[in-house]
């Protein structure tokens, strides 16, 4: 029988792809040319997030009283705003302060929605019930008012943006793992793990999770798009980040003044914000691509 | 399908009620004194106390709470602080500006988001698709003020075609409708061309062709039936969320809805206004929703009425 | 001759992100007129391909290369809309899976009506007629009710019906079934394949039946090709195929069928190899208890064995040395 | 054989689909009272059309699903009323094989943990693990190479070995085969089926077996138990209910299975209509609207499971005249 | 104080006495929309441009002589000892809804205006002062206050929160008379679209404008629309587009227009502090005075005007602005400048040193302050943020709604505070400044008898030289304790297009349509 399973095996892993799924991964990254441009993209600007402090010509939050809105020049490769500070510095420190604020805010909306999603779907019954009744609720009040809420109630800042704008996504990310876990239940390995007397715990972290994480990553990324627009908006009106933090949004906030006199206020940091919102979507766009058992041939 | 609408209902009531009890709560944790706020610097204590007990504010919350629900069922959503005028009165006077602006939105959105959509799938992996995919990766990427802004810019400053100064006549609709449409439209697009790529690769197309059937006839009749539900969802979604104030776009075409009153509510601390806005729009967003699910059984038939959705 | 299909050196590619695939290769085969012709073989082996192939109804990604003569004409030189003129009208198909085969959202009623209008001119009341005729014909009693019906509520059975009323409803020459049976409880298989049986009788239309079940096979096949990693291994009427069947592949299928009431069962060991993973010799050498030398190098023809049937086995092939050439089959 | 390892008694199982909020919850009868006892070292065989309840059965002597009502017995311990912990104790002699092996392991564990899994949660000291993996890989016919490997490089067929691994480690007494070879090639079918039985010689295993398929069952099966709606309407040993099929419905079952010969001659029931539907099933025998010699007490009375000469059958032909053939 | 007119173009100047045509409609843009157009309730400032429109005021302030004249009123009397005046109500004028003006009206109003529910929230709260009111004719009314006021007669130069109102009407619209508001002026309310526009047509039966307008009738245009425009952008573009053809800007949008020959840009200088910072002396740190000074040494106020304001805009030295009766001259001499070395030098001696990050620190506590800021004033926040933290300041800027500043500033948590005010009367220091004020509007807790006593003597002198002598006294108080930072006085842009004639500029920048006329 040894000799039958031999052939057998050959026959098989010959066929399929590389022995790890990891490596499967990249391999697929590196085909999609979209995938790999933005994945470029995004670590280009995680690199400036690091180490923008460093590169930056100017303190973003010193202004020269002798250059108050010029346009780009030598000197200031992107012009200086209204108070005379440098744009291409401040882009360039926003960059961290953005990213941070997006990545933390979908941190609480990833932490807290898996938690009430796994929770939901594994419990069922009453508890399920109850879970989804609030994240109705929460669904309700349309995301923006919500954020607007509890700044009003926490006050204008970058934390308590950040901190709106997760919790004004946790129902929605709830409800997607709700239904991904629910999948994962149904499928046969939970109900072989559970016929072997495995306990619940154990089913969650082993079964469940890994193989949600898939689904998560890529609801993480189409979630950093959008809070990333969100604490652009939220700065916009006035609610998020507070001066002189050079936050993309703000200085957009900052520059809508400006439009005919400065136009490189606004259209910069607009700018900014689009590249990284295009390329998370674009990477997770690939992502799910490559993650979707129905695509892969 | 009785029975369902009144289970609809019920459960439409209960997340009712939990967003009057959310919002009560989430209103009350506003710093700033809404008595302080009306009475202006100038009022003294006393005078602050006197205004505080006559509107009932002395009383618990829970108290404070039962009263205004008693009179919300009554229809009475109490009077805005600032205004003085009964907040029903003042949110059913931006209403229509509001759903104005929403349905128009969307609309432009649905015939652009579908057209897009169904090209881009139907021509799946050539450069044409390409493009307009990645146009509406574009658009999901903009942030609304920024292209409000620029809409402005080119339009109506540039070009003067159309005017900004957020009248409520159909010209002055344009540019914030349009700008809204090409926005939601992106998410449409998307939704529709995954949508389709995904039913034009299932078996019952496979039976179509092999009847001998017409292109169009496969397109339009046995797959883009079959896309409308996720798309019916986002765009009842889009439809409750804008009827509830495009707030940001608002805000910019200076369009007096829902939005911009939400915001002054906020600012002002008016809170029988926040709370009204609140409840409309929890009320709104359950009635489409109901809406969009008796939609469903429309579009597809296998959709029990009676089966709860869930994961939706 | 009275073949209605004659198919010559069907070959089926795929091309894929890691090359191209070859799924289906150099199959021949013809039905005559009233035939029904069987086609078996593993999970796999191209059956599926070889069935859409006739129709052209593969995705993009395909090509196909040989010739598809069907009443006289090329199916591989039609246009696309001549193409849709015949399937539907002349060749009609069902598939596996009644489960997933027919539109959702559309009623029954009008996925069968559907075809009539586009390939007949007839009045509206006139096809409504003539579906609900169709549905008595395939056995279905409550006809006018289940035309407004969606197929959702249907059983399986049912809707195989309706996939069988829709794939004669223009009296179609040839009709393809693929697997139509495999995902229906055994009684229910019972009615469809007698229901199979009784329209290709009234009706005279030749029919392609694939399945992997040899009792299928026999029960309504006149006919049968084996296949095995894409090509035709053996070809033989049923009589002699389950009788006195040739390749060792088809020897060992029949003996791994638990019929007899013996403790064990015959296996054939190892497991179908994939189209990207095809042994160099004869495909089916891995697994041959009998293979010798040769089979490892070079893969034999189809040649004809006797009167009956025709078989690609180096068993059954006189001058060994012979060099692999264009084939010439029986049948 | 004194007391059967497994003894099922009256198990009844209905799934109340509640719908609404206000809905009156409506019920699927998916087991009617089933009886059945399986004996150390015997298989039985359970055999029935799509939907009947054979899965159900199944999970519900593992406890997947909790019962209505009834007994469910093993090595003489009632296990229906066991707590969690009593009840991971009886797993572990009492294991599952699933139906389909492509869904039931897990595609992000390689299959050396997919093993260890069951190990773990019934306190297998890690100084064992290891030995007891590789033993049993060999067992299936596999090499422990592969247990560093993740599913999706196997074929079904080696899938299928490593579910049977995986029930097996354990050295259980009892194992439940839900259906183990439908989703398998013949010529893969063959090789399992022949690994259950050198197995159950190894390690003088029971199997309860389930497959809607005749010959799998005629070929593996001792004692074979004929379901239909959630019941068992006719019960015996394999050779009994093959050679002469008392129940109609057995009856028709017989001869509509396709048979590899060409020849054969053997008249064929065709059954008229669908299977009922479990959660409206017709009043009296289920069977009856299907049923030739369907009589008027069918349509009234449910027929009880009796015995006539060794073999179990529920049918009012045979309670008014006892012990003769029909047809 | 001036009167900004505008000038008349020489093409205007030409047909000036021929082409003031009638009828036409004039589109202004309001920045945020009232409240409630019933003044005794508004708590908005933006309902006294509107409200102005409808109604009238008892006395007017001569723009030439900025004399106190009678206008509702015939003439009127004050009484030696200043606690009794009596007014004589002119004869003939209309509330739009026809009812006659009376000395009732009057009465009925002031006491609507005083009751007890109304009273908190708007005008009530200075007329509190009064006693009684007598109406022994339909002509007269005599009021009896419990002290002599200046202020008062101030107040009663105002059209919008001072005009009578049709009580009849009060009673008809209840709840609903701020939507209906009816007076006695030149423009009646046509129709409000909340968060739109509010529409004004021409009152024809209005012939009792103030002398100092060329037109005593009814406006000459039919409509006046005030259309609520939030964001300056937008007003430029409707501007251009001639969407709107009168609007307020900021100095760097207003500029745009001064070359461009279809538009005219009236110019004026605010009357009051455009902005200042209060520093709250509660604060331990804030208590001492180097400490003050130095701040006010760091603050560079010429850079702020030139950014903010495009350098359209005056330094200010003291609590009072230039333009306002009472500043002191010589003020420049006195007042603290821009001297970031001897701010230091300040903070040293008074024991604050830098430490590793470059912030002061005192028995290691870091000189760190908050300070409140609203949205307008970003960016005078942000320069000053740096200018401070030039001298080793660190301040944290908090920017909040405005009802969100006055709730900590009521409660006293705060360390500076940004503000400003217009005003027509030194007075205004009472409120920012006088220790009854603490909790109120005297957000730095200035509690200083020398300054308690200077204003409320400014209240109750007459006599203008002394009046002025008491508000230099106090301006060199203010400024040598360095209680606030004031920064500067800012100009007002009101961009007009020229085809709309005639619109002048009160000197609070209220703007008078009266004769104003459309091409
Ligand atoms: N569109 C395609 N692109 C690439 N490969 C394909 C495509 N369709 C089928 N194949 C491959 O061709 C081979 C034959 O598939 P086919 O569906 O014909 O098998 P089958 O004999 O019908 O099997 P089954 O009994 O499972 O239906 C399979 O290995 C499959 O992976
Ligand atoms: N979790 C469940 N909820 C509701 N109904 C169920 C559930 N599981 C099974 N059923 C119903 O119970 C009946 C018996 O199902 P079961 O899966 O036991 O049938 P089966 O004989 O195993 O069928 P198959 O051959 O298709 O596997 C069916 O009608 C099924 O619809
Ligand atoms: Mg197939
Ligand atoms: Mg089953």
């Amino acid at each position: 029988m040894n000799e039958v399973s031999k052939t057998v095996a050959h026959g098989a892993t010959h066929a399929n792809s590389p022995i790890f799924p990891k490596l499967a991964f990249w391999e697929k990254i590196k085909k999609q040319r979209a995938a790999k441009l933005s994945l470029v993209v995004l670590l280009l600007i995680s690199a400036i997030g690091i180490v923008g402090p460093w590169i930056a010509p100017y303190d973003p939050t010193e202004s020269n009283y002798e250059a108050f809105l010029q346009g780009p020049s030598a000197k200031h490769v992107l012009g200086t705003d209204a108070i005379g500070r440098d744009l291409f510095s401040r882009i360039l420190y926003g960059t961290r302060v953005t990213l941070v604020v997006a990545v933390m805010a979908v941190g609480i909306t990833v932490s807290a929605g898996t938690m009430i999603g796994v929770i939901s779907a594994y419990m069922g019954g009453f508890i399920d019930h109850l879970l989804m009744r609030i994240m109705d609720i929460l669904l309700a009040l349309p995301g923006i008012i919500l954020a607007l809420a509890i700044v009003a109630a926490l006050g204008p800042s970058q934390t308590n943006a950040m901190i709106a704008i997760g919790i004004s996504s946790i129902p929605s990310f709830a409800r997607l793992i709700r239904a991904a876990t629910l999948v994962i239940m149904s499928s046969g390995y939970v109900e072989a793990s559970r016929s072997i007397g495995t306990p619940s715990w154990w089913i969650i972290l082993f079964q469940v999770l890994p193989n949600i994480t898939n689904v998560l990553f890529v609801y993480m990324t189409l979630f950093v798009g959008g809070a990333i627009l969100d604490t652009a908006a939220l700065g916009f009106i006035g609610l998020g980040a507070q001066p002189p933090t050079p936050e993309w949004g703000t200085m957009l906030n900052e520059g809508k003044d400006y439009l005919s006199d400065a136009w490189w206020l606004a259209t910069y940091p607009g700018l900014a914000i689009t590249i990284v919102v295009l390329a998370v979507n674009r990477l997770g766009d690939a992502l799910r691509d490559i993650f979707d058992p129905r695509t892969q041939k | 399908m009785k029975q369902y609408l009144l289970n609809r209902m019920l459960s439409g009531v209960i997340v009712l009620l939990g967003i009057s009890i959310f919002s009560f709560a989430l209103v009350h944790f506003i710093p700033g004194d809404p008595v302080r706020i009306m009475l202006g610097e100038k009022a003294t204590k006393a005078q602050v106390e006197q205004l505080r007990e006559q509107m009932g504010l002395n009383q618990p919350l829970p108290h404070q709470y039962l009263t205004y629900m008693e009179k919300a069922i009554q229809g009475d959503f109490g009077t805005s602080l600032q205004t003085e005028r009964p907040v029903i009165v003042e949110i059913m006077e931006r209403f229509p500006a509001t759903a104005k602006l929403a349905f128009a939105g969307i609309g432009i959105a649905v015939v652009i988001g579908l057209t897009m959509g169904i090209i881009a799938a139907k021509y799946k992996n050539t450069l044409l698709d390409f493009m307009l995919m990645a146009a509406a990766s574009i658009g999901l990427s903009l942030p609304s003020f920024w292209l409000g802004l620029i809409v402005i810019m080119l339009f109506s400053v540039q070009l003067g075609w159309f005017p900004i100064a957020g009248g409520t006549g159909w010209k002055d609709l344009i540019l914030p409708a349009c700008t809204l449409g090409v926005l939601s439209s992106a998410m449409i697009s998307r939704l529709t061309r995954s949508g389709m790529v995904e039913v034009l690769s299932h078996d019952y197309i496979r039976t179509a062709r092999a009847k001998g059937l017409r292109e169009s006839i496969i397109l339009f009749r046995h797959a883009l039936c079959n896309v409308m539900i996720p798309v019916v969802t986002v765009v009842g979604l889009q439809i409750a969320t804008l009827l509830g104030g495009a707030v940001i776009i608002e805000q910019v075409f200076n369009w007096p809805g829902i939005g911009a009153l939400a915001i002054r509510a906020i600012s002002a601390r008016d809170f029988p206004m926040i709370q009204g806005i609140v409840l409309l729009m929890g009320f709104v967003y359950v009635v489409v929703n109901m809406m969009v699910d008796l939609l469903y059984g429309l579009i597809d038939p296998r959709v029990d009425l009676i089966t709860e959705k869930e994961g939706r | 001759m009275d073949n209605v299909l004659e198919v010559t050196g069907l070959t089926t590619r795929f091309s894929k992100e890691s090359g191209t695939v070859t799924v289906v290769d150099q199959l021949d085969l013809h039905v005559k007129k009233g035939e029904t012709l069987g086609i078996v073989g593993e999970s796999g082996c191209g059956k599926s391909v070889t069935s859409l192939s006739l129709m052209r109804l593969l995705d993009d990604n395909a090509t196909l290369t040989g010739s598809i003569r069907f009443n006289g004409k090329e199916v591989l030189a039609l246009s696309e809309a001549e193409m849709r003129s015949l399937r539907g009208k002349e060749m009609a198909m069902i598939f596996q899976e009644p489960m997933h085969s027919l539109n959702p959202v559309l009623t029954i009623g009008r996925q069968i009506s559907e075809v009539l209008h586009e390939h007949e001119d007839e009045s509206k009341a006139a096809v409504k007629q003539r579906v609900l005729d169709l549905l008595t014909v395939v056995g279905i009693s409550r006809a006018e009710e289940i035309y407004r019906d969606y197929p959702h509520r249907l059983s399986g059975g049912m809707r195989q019906r309706v996939m069988i009323a829709m794939a004669i409803a223009c009296n179609p020459s040839l009709l393809i079934a693929d697997e139509p049976t495999t995902a229906l409880d055994v009684t229910i298989q019972a009615q469809i394949l007698n229901l199979i049986k009784k329209i290709r009788r009234d009706i005279g239309m030749s029919v392609i039946m694939i399945t992997h079940d040899l009792g299928v096979v026999a029960e309504v096949c006149d006919r049968v090709i084996v296949m095995y990693a894409g090509q035709a291994i053996e070809t033989a009427d049923v009589r002699s195929l389950l009788r006195n069947p040739k390749h060792p592949y088809t020897v060992g299928l029949l003996q791994s069928t638990p019929r007899q009431r013996t403790k064990r069962l015959h296996s054939i060991k190892g497991s179908v190899p994939t189209p990207e993973n095809k042994p160099n010799g004869c495909r089916f050498a891995p697994r041959c208890d009998r293979a010798m030398a040769i089979c490892w190098e070079r893969n034999p023809v189809l040649r004809p064995v006797d009167q009956h049937s025709s078989c690609r086995c180096w068993l059954f092939t006189q001058d060994k040395d012979h060099e692999q050439e264009s084939s010439v089959i029986g049948g | 054989m004194t007391t059967p390892i497994l003894e099922v008694k009256g198990l009844r199982k209905l799934f109340r689909m509640k719908k609404g909020w206000l809905q009156q919850p409506h019920d699927v009868h998916a087991l009617n009272g089933i009886d059945v006892s399986v004996y150390e070292g015997e298989t039985l065989g359970i055999v029935g059309e799509s939907g009947c309840g054979k899965s159900t059965l199944g999970k519900c002597i593992l406890r997947l699903l909790e019962p209505v009502q009834g007994e469910i017995r093993f090595q003489g311990k009632e296990i229906g009323k066991m707590n969690k912990n009593e009840m991971r104790a009886v797993r572990r002699n009492m294991q599952m094989v699933f139906q389909n092996p492509f869904e039931t392991l897990n595609p992000k564990l390689t299959i050396g943990h997919i093993l260890t899994e069951p190990l773990i949660s019934h306190g297998i000291p890690r100084e064992q693990r290891q030995a007891l993996l590789e033993e049993t890989i060999e067992i299936v016919g596999m090499s422990k190479q592969h247990l560093s490997r993740y599913p999706h490089e196997f074929s079904g067929g080696q899938r299928q070995r490593i579910g049977i691994a995986r029930a097996l480690i354990l050295r259980p007494k009892l194992i439940i085969a839900d259906e183990p070879v439908s989703a398998l090639d013949v010529s893969i079918q063959s090789q399992i089926l022949n690994l259950l039985q050198d197995l159950q010689e190894q390690f003088s295993l029971t199997y309860v077996f389930i497959s809607h398929d005749l010959s799998v069952v005629e070929h593996i099966a001792d004692k074979v138990a004929v379901m239909y709606l959630g019941e068992i309407i006719e019960y015996a040993e394999k050779e009994k209910l093959f050679g002469r099929p008392l129940h109609p419905y057995t009856q028709a079952l017989l001869s509509a299975k396709p048979i590899t010969d060409p020849d054969d001659t053997r008249e064929q029931i065709v059954l008229s209509g669908d299977l009922p539907s479990p959660s409206n099933p017709p009043k009296g025998c289920k069977f009856h609207p299907r049923c030739r010699s369907s009589m008027e007490i069918c349509k009234v009375e449910l027929p009880k499971l009796s015995e006539i000469e060794g073999q179990s059958v529920a049918c009012h032909l045979y309670q008014s005249f006892p012990a003769i053939d029909p047809s | 104080g001036t009167l900004a007119t505008k000038p008349d173009t020489d093409e205007g100047k030409k047909d000036a006495n021929i082409s003031e045509k009638k009828g036409g409609t004039i589109t202004v843009a309001i920045g945020s929309e009232p409240d409630t157009l019933d003044v005794h309730k508004s708590t908005a400032l933006s309902t006294e441009g509107v409200a102005l429109n409808l109604g009238g005021a008892l006395l007017y302030r001569d723009p030439q002589t900025n004399e106190v004249k009678p206008h509702l009123a015939e003439s009127y009397s004050i009484s030696e000892d200043g606690k009794t005046w009596t007014f004589r109500i002119r004869q003939g004028v209309t509330f739009h809804d026809g009812t006659l003006l009376t000395a009732q009206a009057y009465k009925r109003t002031f006491e609507r205006a005083m009751s007890p529910e109304i009273a908190p929230k708007g005008v009530g709260m200075v007329l509190g002062i009064i006693k009684s009111i007598k109406t022994p004719d339909d002509q007269t009314l005599i009021l009896e206050l419990n002290e002599p006021s200046a202020t008062l007669l101030t107040y009663f130069t105002s059209a919008s929160w001072m005009q009578p109102l049709s009580v009849d009407a009060v009673q008809k619209f209840g709840d609903q008379y701020g939507r209906n508001p009816v007076g006695v002026g030149p423009w009646k309310i046509d129709s409000w679209k909340s968060g739109d526009s509010i529409t004004l047509i021409q009152n024809d039966a209005y012939r009792w404008a103030p002398p100092f307008f060329k037109n005593q009738g009814p406006p000459r245009p039919d409509k006046l629309v005030l259309k609520l425009i939030r964001n300056p952008q937008t007003a430029v573009a409707a501007l251009e587009s001639g969407t709107i053809d009168i609007a307020d800007l900021p100095a760097k949008d207003a500029k745009k227009f001064k070359n461009n020959n279809r538009f005219t840009v009236l110019e004026q200088t605010k009357r009051g502090l455009g902005l200042f910072v209060e520093l709250n002396l509660n604060n331990e740190i804030l208590q001492d005075k180097n400490v003050r000074k130095a701040l006010q040494m760091a603050v560079k106020k010429e850079a702020i005007v030139q950014s903010h304001l495009q350098g359209e805009g005056i330094v200010a030295d003291g609590p009072l602005p230039a333009n306002l009766f009472g500043y002191d001259q010589s003020i420049a001499q006195y007042a603290y400048k821009y001297n970031p070395e001897e701010a230091v030098k300040l903070l040293e001696e008074a024991g604050w040193k830098l430490n590793a990050q470059g912030i002061r620190e005192k028995a290691g506590k870091p000189l760190q302050l908050e300070l409140l800021s609203m949205e307008v004033w970003s960016q005078p926040a942000q320069l000053m943020q740096g200018m401070f933290k030039a001298i080793g300041v660190d301040v944290k800027i908090i920017t909040l709604e405005g009802s969100a500043v006055d709730q900590l500033t009521a409660a006293g948590t705060f360390d500076l505070a940004l503000d400003g005010y217009v005003a027509d009367d030194p007075d205004i220091l009472f409120p920012f400044m006088h220790s009854t004020q603490i909790g109120g509007m005297n957000r730095s807790a200035i509690h200083d008898k020398t300054i308690d006593s200077l204003l409320e003597k400014g209240q109750v002198t007459m006599k203008s030289d002394d009046r002025a002598k008491i508000y230099e006294d106090l301006q060199k108080r203010a400024v040598e304790e360095a209680f606030w930072i004031p920064i500067y006085t800012e100009k007002r842009f009101v961009v007009v297009n020229n085809r709309v004639q005639g619109l002048m500029l009160d000197p609070s920048g209220l703007k008078l349509y009266q004769d104003v006329w459309v091409k």
